[in-house]
């Protein structure tokens, strides 16, 4: 077993999977000799020319609009978007267009391709380097979602991703890039799309969340049982639609009281969508209410270093809350 | 080279009787087609429509130019004329006008006019304008990375060229010259909008040159005319001379689409005037003056039109609508590495 | 007290705010001579001219950006998307500019400007032309949404968004253009933003909608009364964010249950919020689990007349749903 | 009229000693006071510097030619040195460069270089390239509808003119004529892209013609030149004369920000090479041969930049961060006509 970083994974399998299947093409600015601003694509230009690297220009409408195209005709592309903070202009492209493509055509017209950012805040990229834009997307019937944030996850749903018959998109937490390590099995494998994983079990409480968040609450739950024996059952959603409700229920079977927590900020994240089906599908089996904590109310992640503390959920805060379900 | 020998390369000259008078043919289809389409919307059978007539010169000439099947096509909601000659049937585009079942376009999902044919390689339409023109150029440059010699026409009417994707577009077939046509019909309306308030030149083709592309205007009432630089577009970019922008100057006689009146933003005189210069009408006088056409051989092509018109109306009022079930489906494709968790009620 | 339809409501408050204000203007396409392909502007132009009342070029980003840089610089502009469903080309500078521009500017800079949209199916509109995108925009910080639906509350909310100091997205369901008509007093009144409405009082259940499916609901409602007795308590949004939660907790307090309706695909529409927020803050009074319904997760509403019907939630199914809440 | 009265008529003409001077110290001072960044960041001090070096002969030029506190800006991101001449104090960028009270542009919310100073009528900064240039037009709008003679300025790079914003800001631009200069700082690279890349077109003042509006090309490395087309364009949009397309042609000659790297796409000889041409090393040349300028008075120069430079770090690296509570202030503002629902907990 070979131990990666969660860029080191996601790099190792783009070039994975360039090397199985000629039809993926990487396509985004800086991607090629640069490697990508954050190294993603680092060694693929040398390896597969210009043809299958492609530095685009400065535009991300077209990134994801020629990505479509190119999926049309025999590519399977994989689009990078420089920072989730910029798939905005290519809102109506991915939202009106690569959705509803296979749909609106009756299945004629597909559109296998990914499109890849990275997104989250801790690395003071202030207001415009730091968002978390999942829910957007997790609203658009058409879409799979999916954010893994360890090594192993990223090889294994990438390579999911890169076989699916519909477009994905694939969230990076670019403050996990460096900072998560972890061990990647030699054997190859893949792990199914909207297939949650217990990564901390528990029966006290469940927390379901995703990215930074997941790490910080195994980190908060470690403490949690040291302090005050608290077992908290930890489920990293991986994929995010579709939702992995089956583990989460099942989880909720056990301990009756959960907590959502999400980076994003909390009104219309995506943790509303998990709470609200919780909150009706196991209506009967909740002790306490559905808790979520998540990023403020604010037009992102501020720069001065500690506002940034102050708007991610941390461990501390984490453990807060984790404390206060309990406790319920 | 004499001027006459110049005249005679053009491509319309090579076009034998029989294509001049299919030609003729798809045109009047067209028309009357569409005419049918507004009656059918008047009479509170068909929601809505949006209209072809007026644009039939340019929408037949880049169907003839394009290899049927080989080429693609990602149309213009008005291309009636093109889709037919690529291979949709005037019954299917009834049932899509009524959302039927046999809809190929979308099998009742999309409102009328929003074309999609695969076997024709006709790329399914969407509504908001200009989309297409980047994923145009995305197929364009798949084809060209697999050497292949298919060719991308892409449609789009002026008043579109104001969003940011035609710059897009343009911008990456400047740099990769990937073999694709961009085709803007030029009717001087966007819905109420005059050009003069939606472009500060005179020409959109003007536009080619900030792209290090060629731009080419023509009379877009004028069948051949629109054939030879359709032709050599065409062929230009199949050769691998790159992308062209043709502007087709053309005129929308009849309302945006059912849902407009366009009495409140131009004048009855204006209409009239151009009714005058109806690409049809146009096309018929060459036709006759060449001595291809004459009233007897207009009434037979008329009737063999209606004939197809009534039989398509027929067919498509009878049709049944899909069955309600199907509206749920379709919106992923069978994947065996996706897991759909079973407590996720897809409420589709 | 004047009737008017909601058409009529939208048309003579612009007039109105536009004769008040001489810093308003509207801008987009076709709302100049055409006065809108719904004529909700109809005979601004003749009466303001062009300076006023200005015919855009096709391009919605720069109908929103342009619009921006005139409330920068002393005007208060009144944008509209033609359809809500091609408000998306704009969609990076409504989240990335105008919702931020106070926040990031730590007030200095601000954005007084409202965008209208219709929105919503019901006129055989197919997959772009019946969106509801209010989610999009909800999740947001820094927008006020707005979606009222009957005159009186257009009037009274377009009056107050005409001076709200921050940017408004305010969208007028088209379906309800002609259909409703409704009483609108002749004296001056505004509607606070952040104000619901009981449009139907009952003490059974608690149903939140808003848009067209409101209207279905207060049917639904009537209905249910005469065939069951159960008395539905049918409260409007209006305001969408921010939600009044004080009408909602005081009905819910009342009825133990809840049900949550709009036209707006399921998975991550706007009912997951407000769904979340009871579920967590109403813990204790609940006597049944928080239910939704809305549209179905496909990519918007297609075409034929019975995919129409089957899309949309009209009021046969809220009465269904609401029996099996009032049962449980 | 002779060829010397010709010349003579420049703008640049027209500058005194002091002025000429003046326009020397701006430039050193932003050259120190980035530098120093640059430094900060090495140091672990400052989290993130994007540079204005090498790109201060047009920024100061711009500078230059506006009407402090009554033309408008929306900076490019390098504009340090314009912000430095519309009024933002070398005190004012250190702390935003550090996020500390006291930023005028964010109050510690923003990125470094993302300027915004009201008085000036600097335009808040945001990082998605491009958004802001319909955003000036639009103000630009709202100056000519008021009859006000102000100009609006509006920066931006070459790689940037590739997004979908620059074509709609140019199209309305040429249709309304406000009083706007665009000014596009073409570094030729867009991080690691060089301008072949893309965009088709040798040159992106080419492009104004597709709008109907001015286009100019000069050397963004020489001051006055830039300062006279500067003050052309920005008094030509004053007198309703329409808006111009200023490409200034420079070159960066450090990595993309404190966070590239740039050896992985371009060679040291290709820097080097441009470093002769450094904007700095040009304006001394010529104030020297003018007898502006001599070693004395270059040290006396720095040695005053130097300390505002000094006394800028200083100050910021003691100045507190803003309080924490206030993070969460001001995403709207008071207004009667708005209920907050009390049991809507705004959790900011
Ligand atoms: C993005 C977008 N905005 C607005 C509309 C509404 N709309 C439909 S057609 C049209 C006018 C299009 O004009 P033009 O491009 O000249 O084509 P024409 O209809 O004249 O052929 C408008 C504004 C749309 N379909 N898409
Ligand atoms: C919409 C958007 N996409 C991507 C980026 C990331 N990015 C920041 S600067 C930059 C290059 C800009 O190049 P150019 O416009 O030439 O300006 P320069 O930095 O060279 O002055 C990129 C890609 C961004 N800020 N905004
Ligand atoms: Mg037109
Ligand atoms: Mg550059």
């Amino acid at each position: 077993m070979a131990t990666k970083t969660n860029l080191q994974a996601v790099r190792d399998t783009l070039m994975e999977i360039m090397e199985r299947d000629p039809s993926v093409v990487v396509m985004g600015e800086d991607v090629g000799p640069r490697g990508g601003v954050f190294r993603a694509t680092q060694g693929l230009y040398e390896k597969f020319g210009p043809e299958r690297v492609i530095d685009t220009p400065l535009a991300e409408l077209s990134i994801v609009a020629v990505g479509l195209g190119m999926a049309l005709n025999g590519y399977r592309p994989i689009c990078e978007i420089q920072f989730a903070d910029f798939i905005f202009p290519a809102f109506n492209q991915i939202v009106n267009e690569v959705a509803r493509y296979r749909y609106r055509s009756n299945g004629a017209w597909t559109v296998p391709m990914i499109i890849r950012a990275p997104y989250g805040g801790g690395v003071s990229g202030g207001l415009y380097h730091s968002q978390s834009v999942e829910a957007f997307f997790t609203h658009v019937p058409g879409l799979y979602v999916l954010a893994p944030s360890t090594p192993k996850d990223i090889v294994g749903l990438l390579r999911s991703a890169a076989q699916a018959p519909d477009p994905v998109l694939f969230f990076e937490h670019k403050r996990l890039y460096g900072l998560v390590k972890g061990e990647v099995p030699d054997e190859y494998y893949e792990i199914p799309i909207g297939e949650g994983d217990i990564k901390r079990a528990g029966d006290d409480i469940t927390v379901v969340s995703y990215g930074m968040t997941l790490h910080e609450a195994i980190k908060a739950a470690d403490k949690l049982a040291e302090t005050d024996g608290i077992q908290a059952e930890v489920i990293d959603l991986r994929t995010l639609f579709p939702p992995d409700l089956d583990l989460i229920y099942e989880s909720v079977r056990k301990t009756g009281k959960v907590l959502i927590v999400h980076e994003d900020n909390l009104t219309g994240g995506w943790g509303a969508e998990i709470a609200a089906r919780i909150a009706e599908d196991m209506f009967e089996w909740l002790d306490a209410p559905v808790m979520r904590l998540a990023g403020p109310d604010v037009p992102a992640v501020p720069y001065a270093p500690p506002f940034e503390k102050w708007f991610l959920p941390l461990a501390d805060k984490i453990e807060a809350k984790m404390r206060e379900l309990a406790e319920y | 080279m004499s001027v006459q020998e110049k005249v005679m390369t053009r491509p319309s000259d090579r076009l034998n009787e029989e294509q001049l008078l299919q030609m003729y043919y798809y045109m009047v289809l067209s028309r009357k087609l569409d005419e049918r389409m507004w009656i059918l919307n008047r009479q509170g059978k068909a929601p809505f429509h949006i209209s072809g007539i007026g644009h039939e010169a340019i929408q037949v000439a880049q169907g003839f130019a394009m290899r049927k099947g080989h080429d693609w096509l990602f149309p213009h909601y008005r291309d009636i004329a093109t889709c037919l000659i690529l291979g949709v049937t005037p019954r299917q585009m009834l049932l899509a006008l009524l959302g039927k079942e046999g809809d190929v376009f979308s099998r009742g999902r999309q409102m009328p006019e929003h074309f999609s044919y695969k076997p024709s390689k006709i790329v399914t339409v969407s509504s908001p304008v200009m989309t297409q023109a980047p994923q145009a150029v995305g197929v364009a440059l798949a084809s060209q990375l697999q050497g292949k010699d298919e060719v991308v026409v892409v449609g789009f009417g002026e008043g579109a060229t104001s969003e940011g994707d035609f710059h897009e577009a343009l911008n990456w077939a400047g740099i990769y010259h990937p073999p694709i046509v961009f085709v803007c019909q030029n009717n001087q309306y966007a819905i109420s909008v005059h050009v003069k308030k939606q472009m500060p030149v005179e020409n959109v083709a003007d536009r080619a040159a900030a792209y290090n592309i060629r731009g080419v205007i023509v009379d877009g009432n004028d069948l051949l005319a629109c054939y030879d630089v359709m032709v050599e577009a065409v062929e230009r970019a199949r050769r691998g001379e790159g992308p062209t922008l043709v502007e087709a100057k053309t005129y929308r006689p009849v309302p945006h689409s059912t849902a407009d009146d366009d009495r409140s933003y131009r004048s009855r005189e204006e209409v009239e005037q151009w009714k005058k210069r109806d690409p049809i009408l146009l096309y018929e006088k060459y036709l006759m003056e060449r001595g291809l056409l004459d009233e007897e051989k207009k009434a037979e092509v008329l009737k063999q039109v209606m004939q197809e018109v009534d039989d398509a109306v027929d067919f498509a009022l009878h049709q049944p609508y899909p069955p309600v079930e199907s509206a749920a489906e379709g919106v992923f494709g069978d994947f065996h590495l996706v897991k759909w968790p079973k407590a996720f009620k897809r409420n589709a």
